[in-house]
């Protein structure tokens, strides 16, 4: 196993796994070192990016497959900051239309647009990708203490 | 796809007011439910003053938000009132990155809500 | 993705990723419709499987690798109940020396050798086996009111 | 592997007693800690009196209780006194499940143990 994967994950598109996930991220982020607002704010991040998979990529299938892998990312790879945690989310959807990619203004009050704010608020970073097939979002969070040891 | 333990919504009765009381996660797998009684107590039966306790949601996501939201105005086109009471610090978070915690009435007590 | 997997986690042989899957695991086994007596039960049981994996099959390496699958199984497979959960537990380690399999007397107070106690006295089937250079610890449980209609 | 949250153990003196409170999950990760903390105050220190205060470990796997089972032992053997106190459902399930509920001393509250 690679030395910093910390967990992969497999399910289906199905809502109802939703809080299984929460339920791994959750201890997982906090075993990792987080506080307990930055715990509550990357669990909801990769809870939204599962929702938008299983809504936008999906169309509301609820058998497709979609991976979540997590690791931790070195100080070497960033110079802004020190000590990572790394979600990928694998989506075998098809491509996704960029220009699409974006919530409402905040200023409207309605509805829906809210998913990738929240996503863009939690972590420092929020990479698309295609590749070989798939949809690829990387979701980047640095641990505090060393982000601000880092800068 | 999986049985499992719905979200509970149960609803009150005090005089005009309905309290739903509602335990567990306000996600995409439940947030469909949560708008249907919203919709119904608020479109259909015109109840005046509609009450959430939210003090046993243990997680709201953006579709759990986009349901209140849609409580809100539905409540703002009947003429009629929708309050928030307990909201835990998860929800409250959820709320404020949304900027909308303000357009909300809240109250941190039923009490509160009730005479309010 | 088949339609009878429900969630498949891969992690290292690190005992801090244990928490990790027992916060998945509640929330599968109570989303499956298990009770909270059943809910505790078997996540106990994986938590004892994946402790002796630790233990014995990697002897305490941590970044040795581990897969949980859970399933849905149909009445069809077993004459006894209905519904059930099925957990397989895949390690690379060394074969399992069968006889070694095997708690110590419960009537003796000594610490250690309760974990297979644990894990049969939660679930209604486990099943060692040797497969492809792995091992598969099998467990399955059904769901109670499935058992009782099936008898 | 992990930095993480580790179990807190914190004790606390009261006269000639030692009380651990203990926060967490008791499991492979954590039960050395716990291990080897009662050891020290039981082997060591010949403490006449170890209070556990389990009322917020929210989980405890076998190697947790084994390393109850090496306090007791060891309090047996120095002829001290080893004391549960505040088994959650959880908690109790597994020491009845190993069949070892009864040959600790376990009480309900802090009070009663220090009394006992
Ligand atoms: N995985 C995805 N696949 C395709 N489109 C997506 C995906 N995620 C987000 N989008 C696009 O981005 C838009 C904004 O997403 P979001 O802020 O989560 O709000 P919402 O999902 O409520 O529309 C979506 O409406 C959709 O068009
Ligand atoms: N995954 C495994 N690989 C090899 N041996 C195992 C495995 N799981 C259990 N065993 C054997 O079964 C014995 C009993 O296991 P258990 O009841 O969990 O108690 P303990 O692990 O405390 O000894 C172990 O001592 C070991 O010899």
């Amino acid at each position: 196993m690679g030395p910093d994967l910390l967990l992969k994950v497999e399910l289906p598109s199905d809502p109802s796994m939703l809080c299984v996930v929460r339920g791994a991220m959750e201890r997982l982020t906090e075993t990792f070192g987080f506080s307990a607002p930055e715990v509550r704010s990357v669990t909801r991040a990769v809870d939204e990016a599962l929702t938008n998979i299983m809504r936008h990529s999906y169309g509301g299938a609820v058998d497709r497959r979609i991976e979540v892998s997590c690791s931790r990312v070195s100080k070497k790879e960033r110079v802004q900051g020190g000590q990572g945690f790394e979600v990928r989310l694998v989506d075998y959807g098809p491509k996704i239309d960029k220009a699409k990619l974006r919530g409402r203004k905040l200023e409207e009050i309605k509805p829906g647009g809210l998913g990738l704010h929240f996503i863009r608020q939690s972590m420092d970073v929020v990479e698309f990708k295609r590749a070989r097939g798939t949809n690829v979002l990387r979701l980047v969070k640095y641990l505090q203490a060393e982000k601000l040891e880092g800068t | 796809m999986l049985g499992g333990k719905p979200l509970q919504i149960s609803a009150r009765l005090l005089g005009t007011t309905t309290v739903f009381d509602i335990t567990g996660d306000i996600d995409l797998a439940h947030s469909p439910e949560v708008r249907k009684a919203l919709l119904s107590e608020i479109k259909d039966k015109k109840t005046p003053k509609v009450v959430m306790n939210m003090s046993k949601v243990r997680y709201i996501d953006s579709s759990g938000v986009a349901s209140l939201v849609e409580g809100l105005k539905a409540s703002r086109d009947a003429g009629t009132r929708f309050m928030l009471v307990g909201l835990s610090p998860a929800a409250r978070e959820v709320l404020q990155l949304s900027r909308l915690l303000k357009i909300f009435e809240t109250f941190d007590t039923e009490e509160a809500a009730l005479a309010g």
